[in-house]
C-alpha cells in the first residue's frame, strides 16, 4: 500500500483534532466536579437554577463536540451537520422548557 | 421444482397417518365432552356461587378427568389443520400470505380452549376454596371457552377466501367448501357476545352459544375430514406441482 | 374501481387483502380500545377494590360490546402478521425469520390480547361480585395486555434482523433501525409489573404516553411501508424493483376509490 | 486499498458517516430519550427536597470516572475507524478492542456503583429519583450491550479484507457514540443537576 506523504500529514493532523476533542471533552467533565461543589452547602444538596441551566448547557456542548468530531459530522453534507445542530437545539430547548415550567407550576 | 427428482422424499409422505389421528382424536373429544358433567347439559350462568361450588364439590372427578382429557388434547387437532395447511401449496395463489394467516390462527384456537381448560381444572382443584373464588375460575373458563372464537371465525373466514381465489380448473378444495365455511363463521360469530346476557339463547348456556357454536365446529370437523381426504385423493403423485397450471406460481410452494 | 374490484382483479388480490385488513384490523383495535371499551389510555392501577367496583360499573356495556367484537374479529389481526411475515420470506435470508416472527406473534394474542377481553368481561358481567375479585380482574386484563408488550422487543428484533440482512431491499435500512427503536421501547413497559403509580406505572407517561407514541409512529410507518413493498413486489426471487415509474403513486388507501 | 474510501480529511467530498439509516436512528432515539429526560426533570421540579435527598446517594468522582472512560472509548472507536479509512486494519482492530475493553470497564463500573445504591438501600423503587435513575442508567446499559454486538460486528468486519466495509464499520462507530452521547446527557440531568 503506496501511504504518499499528504496522506500521512493529514493522518497526524486528524489523529491531534481528535485527541483534542477527547481532551476538551474530558475538561468540561471535570469542570463538573466545581459546579457541584460551588452549590452544595457542606454535605447536603441545595437546589440551584445556575447548575442545572449549566449542567445542561455543558452537556450540549459535550454533545456537540462529540457529533462534530467524533462522529465525523463535520466532514458529512449539510443536511446531516444542521440536523444534528438541530438535535442540540431541541434537546436543550425541551429540557431547559421542562424544567422552567415545571419550576413555575411548582 | 426441478429439486424434487432422484430420491427425494415425498413432500406428502405420512400425511395419511395425521389424517387417520383424527378419529382417534374425535373419540377422546366425544368421551371428554359426555364425561363433563356441566355440558350436557350446559352449566347456567345464572347460578349463584354456592351453587356453583356446589358442583364442583359434587362432580369432582368427572370434572378434572374430562378437563385433563381435554387438557391432553384440544391441540391435536393442530395437525389435522396443518394438513389443511399443507394443501393450501397447491392452490393457484401467488403468494403464501393466506397459507400464512391459516397456520398462525390454527395455533392460536386450540390454545384459548387450553386456557379455558385450565380454568376449570382450578376451580375444580380446593373445593374448599370459598364459593365466590371457584365462580370467578368458573366464570373465567365457560367466557373463555364460549367467547373465544376469534381464531376459529378467522380460520374459517381465511379459508373461504383462500378458497374463493383458487382460480383453477381443478381447484383444492370444490367451491362449496368456500361457501360452508362462510355459513360456519357466521353460525360461530353469536357466541362472541355471549358475555351481555346471563339467559336466552345467546347466553352462555343458550342455544345460539352454545348449542349452534359448538355443533357448528362439530361439524367443521367432519365435513373438513372429507374435503380433505378427497383433496388428498385428488393430488397426483411425488410430482405433483410439476404437470401443471400456470397459475400455480406461489413463491413459497416449495417451502 | 372498487375496493372488491381491486381485489379480484388484480394478481396481487392475497396482498391487498392482507394490506387492507391490517389497517381495518387496527382501526377496529383503536375503536374499541380508545372508544368502546375505555380501557385506553388504561385505568389507574391504583384503584382501590371498591373504586375497580365502579370503574366496571362506568363502562359495562362498552366493555361487554367492545370486546365481545374483539372475540368475533380478533383473528383477523392475523392477516398484519402474515403480511410481514411474507415480507421477511420475501428477504435474501432464511425462511426461519418469517416463521418465527409468524408464530411469536400469533400465540402471544392469546395473552397478549384475548385474556384482557375474557378478564373485562367476567369483571363487568357480574358487577355484583366482591370488590377483591373485580380487582383481581382488573389487574389481570390490564397486566396481561401491557405487560406482555415485552413480546414484541423480540418481535421486532427478528424483523430488524431480517432487514439489515437483506439484499433484496425489501425494506428502507433506516425502516430497519426503527426496529430497534421500537424494540427498546418495549422493555420500558415491564415496570409497569412493579409499579403501581408514577412515570413507569401501567398508565406513566413513560410507561404508556411516550411507549404509544413509539409505537403508533412504528405502526403507522410500516403500514405504509407494507404498501410500498406490495406495489413493488415483482413476486420474483431476486432485488424488488422499485416502484413502477409513471404510475401515480396512491398515497391514501381509499384514493382509488375516490378517483 | 481497495475497501477504503477515496474520502480523506482534506477531501472536499461531504459524505454522510456510516449508513444514512443510523443517522435516522441516532436522532429518533435521541427524541425517546429526551422526552424520558424531560419526564425525570418535570417531575424532579414538583419535589425537589425529595429529589435533593435521594440524589446524595450519588458518588460523583465514580460518576465523572464513567464518564472519562466512555469519552475514551469513543475516541479510541473514533481513530479505529480514522485507522480503517486509512488501510490499517491491524491498528483499527487494536483500537476496537480498547473500545470494548473501555466499554466493558464502564459495565463494571456500573455494576459496582448499582451494588453500592442497592447495598445502602437505594433500589429501584426505594423513591421517585432512584426509579428514574435506576430506569435511565438501565436503559443506557441495554443500549451499550447492543452497542457491544455493533463492536462485535466491526471486529468481525475488520478481521477479513472480503467482508470489510467501511460503511459498515462506521455505521457501528455511529451507534458506538451514540452509548457517550446518551451517557454525557444522563450523567448531566441525574447526577449534576440541582
Amino acid at each position: 500500500m503506496a501511504t504518499t506523504s499528504t496522506e500521512t500529514t493529514t493522518s497526524t493532523s486528524s489523529r491531534l483534532r481528535t485527541f483534542v476533542a477527547w481532551l476538551l471533552l474530558v475538561a468540561v467533565t471535570v469542570i463538573y466536579l466545581g459546579i457541584d461543589h460551588s452549590a452544595d452547602d457542606g454535605g447536603t444538596l441545595v437546589a440551584s437554577t445556575a447548575v442545572t441551566v449549566s449542567a445542561v448547557l455543558l452537556a450540549l456542548v459535550k454533545v456537540r463536540i462529540i457529533m462534530r468530531e467524533l462522529m465525523d459530522v463535520r466532514h458529512a453534507p449539510p443536511f446531516l451537520r444542521r440536523l444534528t445542530d438541530l438535535l442540540v437545539a431541541v434537546i436543550g430547548v425541551s429540557l431547559l422548557a421542562t424544567y422552567f415550567v415545571g419550576q413555575a407550576i411548582a | 421444482m426441478a429439486e424434487l427428482d432422484g430420491e427425494v422424499a415425498r413432500p406428502g409422505s405420512g400425511e395419511r397417518v395425521i389424517l387417520w389421528s383424527l378419529p382417534a382424536v374425535v373419540v377422546i373429544w366425544m368421551a371428554a365432552f359426555l364425561l363433563f358433567p356441566g355440558f350436557v347439559p350446559p352449566m347456567s350462568p345464572r347460578a349463584s356461587a354456592t351453587e356453583v361450588a356446589d358442583f364442583y364439590d359434587e362432580n369432582l372427578s368427572r370434572v378434572r378427568y374430562s378437563m385433563i382429557l381435554f387438557n391432553w388434547f384440544c391441540v391435536a387437532f393442530i395437525p389435522i389443520l396443518m394438513l389443511i395447511a399443507e394443501r393450501m401449496r397447491g392452490m393457484a395463489h401467488r403468494t403464501p400470505v393466506l397459507r400464512y394467516c391459516v397456520i398462525g390462527v390454527a395455533g392460536a384456537a386450540p390454545i384459548v380452549f387450553l386456557t379455558s381448560t385450565v380454568f376449570w381444572l382450578i376451580a375444580a382443584f380446593r373445593p374448599d376454596r370459598s364459593p365466590e373464588l371457584t365462580l370467578l375460575y368458573n366464570d373465567l373458563a365457560w367466557i373463555t371457552f364460549t367467547c373465544g372464537v376469534p381464531f376459529l371465525v378467522g380460520l374459517c373466514a381465511f379459508l373461504a377466501l383462500a378458497i374463493a381465489y383458487d382460480a383453477q380448473e381443478r381447484p383444492v378444495f370444490p367451491r362449496w367448501v368456500a361457501w360452508f365455511n362462510v355459513v360456519i363463521a357466521v353460525a360461530l360469530v353469536p357466541a362472541g357476545f355471549a358475555g351481555l346476557t346471563p339467559s336466552g339463547p345467546f347466553a352462555w348456556d343458550g342455544l345460539v352459544s352454545f348449542w349452534v357454536r359448538n355443533s357448528a365446529i362439530g361439524l367443521w370437523i367432519v365435513v373438513m375430514a372429507v374435503a380433505l381426504r378427497q383433496a388428498m385423493d385428488r393430488e397426483p403423485g411425488p410430482d405433483r406441482g410439476s404437470s401443471g397450471d400456470p397459475a400455480r406460481t406461489e413463491i413459497g410452494a416449495e417451502a | 374501481m372498487s375496493i372488491v374490484s381491486n381485489l379480484r382483479a388484480d394478481p396481487k388480490r392475497e396482498l391487498w387483502f392482507a394490506w387492507y385488513s391490517t389497517v381495518a384490523f387496527y382501526s377496529l383495535y383503536s375503536v374499541v380500545f380508545f372508544g368502546l371499551t375505555r380501557t385506553q389510555p388504561p385505568g389507574k392501577p391504583w384503584l382501590e377494590p371498591e373504586q375497580t367496583v365502579e370503574w366496571f360499573a362506568g363502562r359495562q356495556d362498552g366493555l361487554l360490546v367492545g370486546f365481545a367484537l374483539i372475540f368475533v374479529l380478533g383473528g383477523w389481526s392475523a392477516t398484519a402478521i402474515a403480511l410481514i411475515a411474507y415480507s421477511i420470506r420475501r428477504m435474501s435470508v432464511s425462511r426461519a425469520f418469517a416463521y418465527s416472527y409468524l408464530v411469536l406473534y400469533l400465540i402471544a394474542a392469546v395473552p397478549g390480547f384475548l385474556f384482557i377481553c375474557v378478564a373485562m368481561t367476567v369483571g363487568a358481567m357480574r358487577p355484583e361480585r366482591s370488590p377483591e375479585a373485580q380487582q383481581w380482574l382488573y389487574d389481570l386484563g390490564f397486566l396481561s395486555f401491557s405487560g406482555t408488550m415485552g413480546v414484541f422487543l423480540v418481535g421486532s428484533l427478528i424483523w430488524m434482523t431480517a432487514i439489515l440482512l437483506d439484499k433484496n431491499r425489501v425494506f428502507p435500512r433506516w425502516f430497519g433501525y426503527l426496529n430497534l427503536c421500537n424494540a427498546l421501547t418495549e422493555v420500558v413497559i415491564a415496570p409497569s409489573w412493579i409499579f403501581q403509580r408514577g412515570v413507569l406505572a401501567w398508565d406513566g407517561v413513560i410507561a404508556w404516553w411516550i411507549d404509544v407514541a413509539v409505537f403508533g409512529t412504528y405502526t403507522g410507518v410500516f403500514i405504509y411501508l407494507l404498501r410500498e413493498v406490495i406495489v413493488r413486489d415483482d413476486f420474483g426471487r431476486g432485488p424488488l424493483p422499485d416502484a413502477p415509474p409513471g404510475r401515480p403513486r396512491r398515497w391514501h388507501p381509499l384514493a382509488k376509490v375516490v378517483r | 486499498m481497495a475497501t477504503a474510501t477515496d474520502t480523506t480529511d482534506t477531501s472536499p467530498d461531504e459524505r454522510v458517516p456510516g449508513e444514512t439509516g443510523m443517522w435516522f436512528f441516532v436522532l429518533f432515539e435521541s427524541l425517546i430519550f429526551t422526552s424520558y429526560f424531560c419526564v425525570y426533570l418535570y417531575f424532579r421540579t414538583q419535589d425537589e427536597g425529595a429529589f435533593l435527598e435521594a440524589q446524595s446517594a450519588l458518588r460523583l468522582p465514580l460518576g465523572i470516572v464513567d464518564t472519562i472512560v466512555l469519552l475514551t472509548s469513543s475516541w479510541a472507536i473514533a481513530r479505529s475507524v480514522q485507522e480503517a479509512r486509512a488501510g490499517r486494519p491491524a491498528a483499527a482492530r487494536r483500537l476496537a478492542f480498547v473500545t470494548i475493553g473501555l466499554g466493558a470497564a464502564f459495565s463494571a463500573l456500573k455494576l459496582v456503583e448499582w451494588a453500592h445504591l442497592i447495598g445502602d438501600g437505594h433500589t429501584f423503587t426505594s423513591s421517585d429519583f432512584m426509579q428514574h435513575y435506576f430506569f435511565l442508567t438501565g436503559m443506557h446499559a441495554v443500549h451499550l450491550l447492543i452497542g457491544l454486538v455493533a463492536l462485535g460486528i466491526l471486529v468481525h468486519q475488520l478481521a477479513d479484507p472480503h467482508r470489510r466495509s467501511q460503511e459498515t464499520i462506521e455505521t457501528c462507530a455511529t451507534y458506538w457514540h451514540t452509548v457517550d452521547l446518551y451517557w454525557v446527557l444522563i450523567f448531566a440531568v441525574l447526577y449534576i443537576v440541582r
